[in-house]
């Protein structure tokens, strides 16, 4: 599904991902976990194209993605999620959806602006599907809700209807737990679920051990920019390299 | 009982209309259009104290045939937009019979369409000959044409045998213009301009075209702008010590030009109307009487001098006050008594208006006069 | 007269508007580094600078020191009451919002200079005499060198200001993170009040030094003001020695430009090598690059 | 959606009889530029309310939209018509080149770049003296005419006009709730999070920069054709100014905000004339309490104000949401 090949970049001089390799299989959920300032966030950048790499190739459902921009990503069906939530802020939650509708939609300028009957008709199809997303995700009672006066856990799961919408075969969520109490998180955790059971590719950057562990079918382990170990969740909680870098510190 | 009260407030208000009517005539109306504040202030403000002035001075002395004179005056800010909504103001809503300004060559033309169609007569104080060359019916001017002032400056150089000249002239309305009559007669004048050169109204060091000027081959300077820049010109002049004659326009003829140039003032020529001259005129001048009277005025009110740019706006009314008092307010009326205006000794030379000159002033409108000591001196 | 002469005739008179530029692009970058905002009312402190020196001194009699002081001083408290009163009551107001107080700030500070000391040009006299001094083949003014000299020590007394001193170092905390700065104690809201009374201050002496060279009116700070915008710009809006930069390069490029290729696009050619900076280095010319792509 | 229509239609209506009620004085000429600055004011506001994307060079587009369509007609004669169809895609195109390294940069860069270009046209304007007549302005440019009706009357203006105004303002309402304007909307608020989903901000920024040049240089081409006349003032730095403060008075992305801008910024002089030299300390210090009273825009801020008025509820802190 995606293939990352010695991934390296360096900010100033500074390496912060180093020769990084491993590969996303279809279907599963994948665990990227790993200490502060390991590099997951920027290896999502990297991947999502809002960093182009150092050196390093990123291979998406066998094409060579490298460097593309998010726009043409989403338009292959990758979308990702952001770790402080970035919604539009004052939009309403339904138009926040949308939005996330926009490559599932063409009116142009033209027909927007004399309101074309194709684009009135579309108009309508959007509102229907987005509706029905904000339904997905439990949100369907605050759609004229403005985003910015959503509380931080409904935020969250309004992200991640937003990004469902352009119907992703790959989904990337960054920390998508940070900041949610327990009872939100096992919602986010059902919710999950949800998305791989409809077929999704998931990758998610987590600090949230518990959620990792019972989620994840494959974890990666990043430290300081390299790649430290690989593996089924029971492997890596008993990888003796990542006990020491990682799980024993915390 | 509401009808009651609206009729009797109705019947008051006839009541009151016809009473002023009684006892005092309608003043006569006319407008002003000046350049008040925004960049040519330097035009619109003494043009609109000098109105200001005109208004009082008409007023205490009787008015105009026994009625009283009003000068509605609006800033235009030297803006066409402005100028244009003004004028549209002072025709229908303040009823004029007759405007005077605006004080800039655009906000004119800008103002022109609308007083031919209204037919309200329209005495520029801006300079540009396309005011009013070709005539147009309602529309005159008080300014001098700038070719006069440029025809003055080359008699005088071809006098010296200088036929390789450098202009450096504001990139506005009034340096354009320069511009374009320096270059439009240089010709006819045996003269080349071997260096044309531009500064911008608000630019603070001019020595860069100077530096320029001073290596090419031309043997005078004109500079053709206003305050300030003329006067950083003659400082950035003397500091690169060039040593060519430097000519300047009657954009500069105010005391204003020698305080701010100081020094750097010593031996400059311009072409000026004679209001900066008003006391040095020989008794036999024509003008001298109604300069002197502008002049003295002026500083009584404002403590300053009149200048050059004020004259306008005095020929403008005093002019207007002739056409009425021969032929009453009616906008037709002034338009033909402004015609058959002959001899009129104004502030900016001696007017004779005709169907076919709107403009009404020759040459002679203008004296050169160069800077000695700190103060004006004729050049003979 | 060779062409090397005139060319640094062209780069000395460019250098010493530009440090002028320069001057005024400091108050800019300090404004926007602790507000995000764009002061357009800048200039008007440039104008203040000018104008209430020669009234001190040409109306009131004062001797030049003396009023060069009080004109600073005045100035100062006029962009402290500017702050007070207009900019520091609207607490969490879009920067957008604040740009356009700015403006009527600048208007309503124009306005009152009119109506104060009406719409002539004023000179104020030279700090030192007006001999040319022949430098290579170019000629300065003594004033030219005050313009270099006092614009050499405001570089200075800023950088000190703002890397060794207290209230200077809490200012720049709070132009990277103002949550964290309250956070530590540092009292936002007074430097926000101290970074528009140096920037007045700033003003004003730019207003000062040039005002012998190229004369004053209630008018003079909107183009000053734009040109500054222009150095804080190219400088990356640091409150540096890239401001500093930005300005002589305006600087000496308009005069170069007017020499050397048209008078008359002079403004045109400054601006269309500024867009060219831009579009090639877009955060500036002195901040280091970033990989980042969206 | 059925609201925002009957709100375009209430509008039209008033627009249509406010004549009746301005009466043949000059007011109805004011009434005109009222027009010409909220075609500009709406112009900016797609640019600046919906995508975010600030312009310190409007009255770029304006004047070239007043220029091309001025010289076309009144040095070469052609139709005035054709000349404004000349004159708004000439400007649609420019403005389309121009955005793409133009609308790369951010923030102050953007200020200032938009900046340059408005002082870099304002300079050719003046200096091109052969075109465009310099500063002293170009003259003799044709009213526009329709089927033997002249424009020459205020009152025929101000339908002309209004009616170009009321069209681009009922076409931004319907783009800015549609699909594109969603997408404006969302680079406003994140254009990370707008790319991700799919937005082309690069591209779509492009276009409606593209767009709000081609309604200018309309706004520009009804101005040469009322006026008969223009020079370069009327296009300088300070129109920029002037629009930016009547779009953020009126309030960011609301369409009819612009108007309401429009109508104070251009109606405040004409009220303050009869304060002689004090209007411009007047009209500053309007513009400051107007801004810090009602930091959202008059479409917001009047309502609360009378919401405070008459229910006695407390004015809401100035720091609310813009939306």
């Amino acid at each position: 599904m995606l293939r990352i090949e010695s991934i390296t970049k360096i900010f100033g001089g500074l390496k912060a991902l180093d020769e990084v390799s491993f590969t996303i299989s279809a279907g599963e959920i994948t665990g990227i976990i790993g200490p502060n300032g390991a590099g997951k966030t920027t290896l999502f950048n990297i991947v999502t194209g809002i960093y182009s790499p150092t050196s390093g190739k990123v291979f998406y459902e066998g094409k060579d993605i490298t460097g593309f921009p998010p726009e043409k990503l989403a338009g292959l069906s990758m979308v990702r999620t952001f770790q402080g939530i970035e919604l539009f802020g004052r939009m309403t939650v339904l138009e926040n959806v949308m939005v996330g509708l926009h490559t599932k939609s063409r009116s142009g300028i033209i027909a927007s602006a004399f309101k074309l009957p194709g684009h009135v008709r579309e108009e309508r199809r959007i509102r229907e599907r987005a509706s029905s997303w904000l339904e997905f995700a439990g949100l369907a009672d605050l759609a004229n809700t403005e985003a910015a006066n959503l509380p931080f856990g409904k935020g969250r799961l309004l992200e991640i209807a937003r990004a469902m919408a352009i119907e992703p075969h790959i989904i990337l969520m960054d920390e998508p737990a940070a900041g949610l109490n327990s009872r939100e998180t096992s919602d986010l955790a059902d919710l999950i679920k949800k998305i791989k059971e409809s077929g999704i590719t998931v990758a998610l950057v987590e600090h949230d051990m518990d959620l990792v562990m019972e989620i994840c079918d494959r974890i990666v382990v990043l430290n300081l920019g390299h790649k430290l170990a690989e593996g089924s969740p029971r492997e890596i909680q008993e990888d003796e390299k990542v006990i020491t870098a990682y799980l024993g510190e915390d | 009982m509401l009808k009651k009260i609206i009729t009797s407030l109705c019947t008051l208000c006839i009541l009151f209309t016809v009473a002023s009517g009684v006892l005092a005539a309608e003043p006569i109306k006319i407008g002003a259009l000046l350049a008040v504040t925004g960049p040519p202030s330097f035009l619109g403000d003494p043009e609109r104290n000098t109105a200001v002035m005109l208004e009082t001075q008409i007023n205490n002395a009787g008015g105009i045939n026994g009625r009283t004179l009003k000068v509605i005056i609006y800033d235009t800010q030297g803006d066409a937009t402005k100028a244009v909504q003004a004028a549209n103001r002072l025709i229908k809503d303040d009823n004029v019979s007759a405007i005077i300004g605006p004080s800039t060559t655009g906000e004119t033309m800008a103002v022109i369409p609308i007083v031919e169609a209204a037919g309200v007569p329209l005495i520029s104080c801006a300079a540009g000959i396309k005011i009013t060359e070709p005539t147009k019916k309602w529309v005159f001017k008080t300014a001098q044409n700038d070719s006069l002032a440029v025809e003055r400056i080359y008699d005088h150089l071809k006098k010296r045998n200088i036929n390789k000249i450098a202009i450096l002239t504001v990139s506005d309305g009034f340096g354009s213009s320069g511009r374009e009559q320096l270059k439009l007669k240089a010709e006819s004048f045996g003269i080349t301009i071997v260096s044309d050169e531009i500064y911008g109204p608000k630019d603070t060091d001019m020595t860069a075209q100077i530096v320029k000027i001073r290596g090419s081959k031309a043997q005078a300077l004109i500079c053709w702008g206003t305050n300030p820049g003329p006067a950083t010109i003659a400082r950035n002049a003397k500091q690169l010590g060039l040593t060519m004659p430097l000519y300047m326009s009657h954009g500069v003829s105010s005391k204003k030009f020698i305080e701010l140039a100081g020094d750097a003032s010593e031996g400059i020529i311009l072409p000026s109307g004679r209001v900066i001259v008003a006391h040095m005129l020989p008794k036999s001048d024509k003008q001298k009487k109604s300069l002197l009277a502008y002049v003295n005025n002026y500083k009584k009110h404002y403590n300053v001098g009149g200048d050059h740019f004020g004259g306008h706006a005095w020929d403008a009314v005093m002019l207007l006050k002739g056409a009425i008092e021969r032929g009453g307010d009616a906008p037709d009326a002034i338009r033909k008594e402004l015609e058959n205006t002959r001899n009129f000794r104004g502030i900016g030379g001696i007017f004779n208006f005709s169907p076919q000159d709107h403009a009404g002033l020759t040459k002679d409108a203008f004296v050169l006069v160069t800077i000695k000591n700190g103060n004006w001196t004729l050049v003979k | 007269m060779d062409l090397s002469e005139d060319i640094l005739q062209y780069i000395l008179s460019g250098l010493s508007t530009g440090a002028i530029y320069a001057v005024i692009g400091l108050g800019f970058a300090i404004i926007y580094n602790s507000t995000s905002i764009i002061n357009f009312a800048q200039g008007e402190f440039v104008m203040l600078g000018g104008m209430l020196t020669l009234f001190f001194h040409v109306t009131l009699f004062l001797s030049l020191p003396f009023s060069i002081f009080l004109a600073v001083l005045v100035a100062t408290a006029v962009g402290a009451l500017f702050e007070r009163l207009a900019i520091s009551p609207l607490k969490n107001a879009d920067p957008l919002i604040l740009v356009i107080i700015t403006i009527g700030g600048s208007i309503l500070i124009r306005g009152i200079a009119m109506l104060l000391w009406g719409k002539d040009t004023y000179v104020l006299p030279m700090f030192s005499g007006d001999e040319p001094i022949v430098l290579w083949g170019a000629t300065l003014m003594p004033q030219n060198f005050w313009i270099f000299g006092i614009t050499l020590i405001i570089i200075v007394a800023n950088r000190l200001f703002f890397h060794h001193s207290i209230i200077g170092k809490a200012m720049r905390a709070c132009s990277f993170n103002r949550v964290a700065s309250s956070l530590v104690g540092i009292n936002v809201k007074h430097t926000v009040l101290f970074s528009f009374a140096i920037s007045s201050a700033l003003g004003a002496a730019a207003g000062i030094i040039i005002a012998p060279l190229t004369m004053t009116s209630y008018d003079v700070g909107i183009m000053l003001g734009l040109k500054g915008f222009c150095a804080a710009i190219i400088g990356g809006m640091s409150g540096g020695i890239g401001t500093v930069a930005g300005g002589l390069i305006v600087g000496v490029l308009e005069s170069l430009g007017a020499g050397l290729i048209s008078s008359g696009y002079k403004d045109a050619i400054a601006f269309i090598i500024l867009l060219l900076i831009l579009f090639l280095r877009p955060q500036g010319l002195f901040v280091k690059g970033d990989t980042e792509r969206v | 959606m059925k609201q925002e229509l009957l709100k375009f239609f209430l509008f039209t209506a008033l627009i249509g009889i406010a004549p009746v009620f301005i009466g043949k004085g000059y007011l109805i000429n004011v009434f005109v530029f009222v027009g010409i600055y909220t075609i500009l004011a709406v112009a900016l506001n797609l640019l600046l309310g919906l995508a975010g994307q600030i312009s310190l060079g409007q009255a770029a587009f304006f004047g070239l939209g007043a220029y091309i369509s001025g010289v076309l007609t009144a040095t070469h004669a052609v139709n005035p018509w054709l000349s404004m169809v000349i004159a708004v895609v000439t400007v649609g195109i420019i403005a389309f080149i121009l955005g793409f390294p133009i609308l790369k940069l951010k923030g102050h860069y953007l200020a200032m770049a938009t900046l340059g270009m408005g002082i870099i046209v304002y300079i050719i304007f003046n200096e091109t003296v052969d075109i465009t007549g310099g500063p002293s302005g170009l003259s003799g440019i044709p009213h526009l005419s329709l089927g033997g009706i002249i424009f020459n009357s205020d009152l025929k203006n101000y339908y002309l006009v209004w009616f170009f105004a009321v069209t681009i303002i009922l076409l931004s309402v319907n783009l800015a709730a549609s699909r594109i304007g969603r997408a404006l909307r969302a680079i406003h608020d994140s254009e990370v999070a707008a790319r991700i989903m799919g937005v082309n901000a690069r591209l779509l920024k492009v276009q409606i920069f593209s767009i709000s040049g081609v309604i200018s240089a309309l706004a520009g081409s009804l101005y040469a054709h009322t006026v008969t006349f223009i020079s370069p003032t009327s296009f300088g730095f300070n129109v920029s100014i002037e629009l930016l403060t009547m779009v953020i008075i009126g309030g960011l992305g609301s369409i009819y905000g612009s108007f309401l801008g429009a109508a104070i910024l251009t109606l405040l002089p004409e009220f303050f004339r009869t304060f002689q030299d004090y209007d411009i300390i007047v009209y500053g210090l309007t513009l400051i309490v107007i801004t810090m009273f009602m930091p959202g825009g008059l479409v917001r801020g009047v309502p609360l104000l009378f919401r405070s008025l008459f229910k006695k509820e407390p004015m809401p802190q100035s720091n609310e949401k813009r939306g």
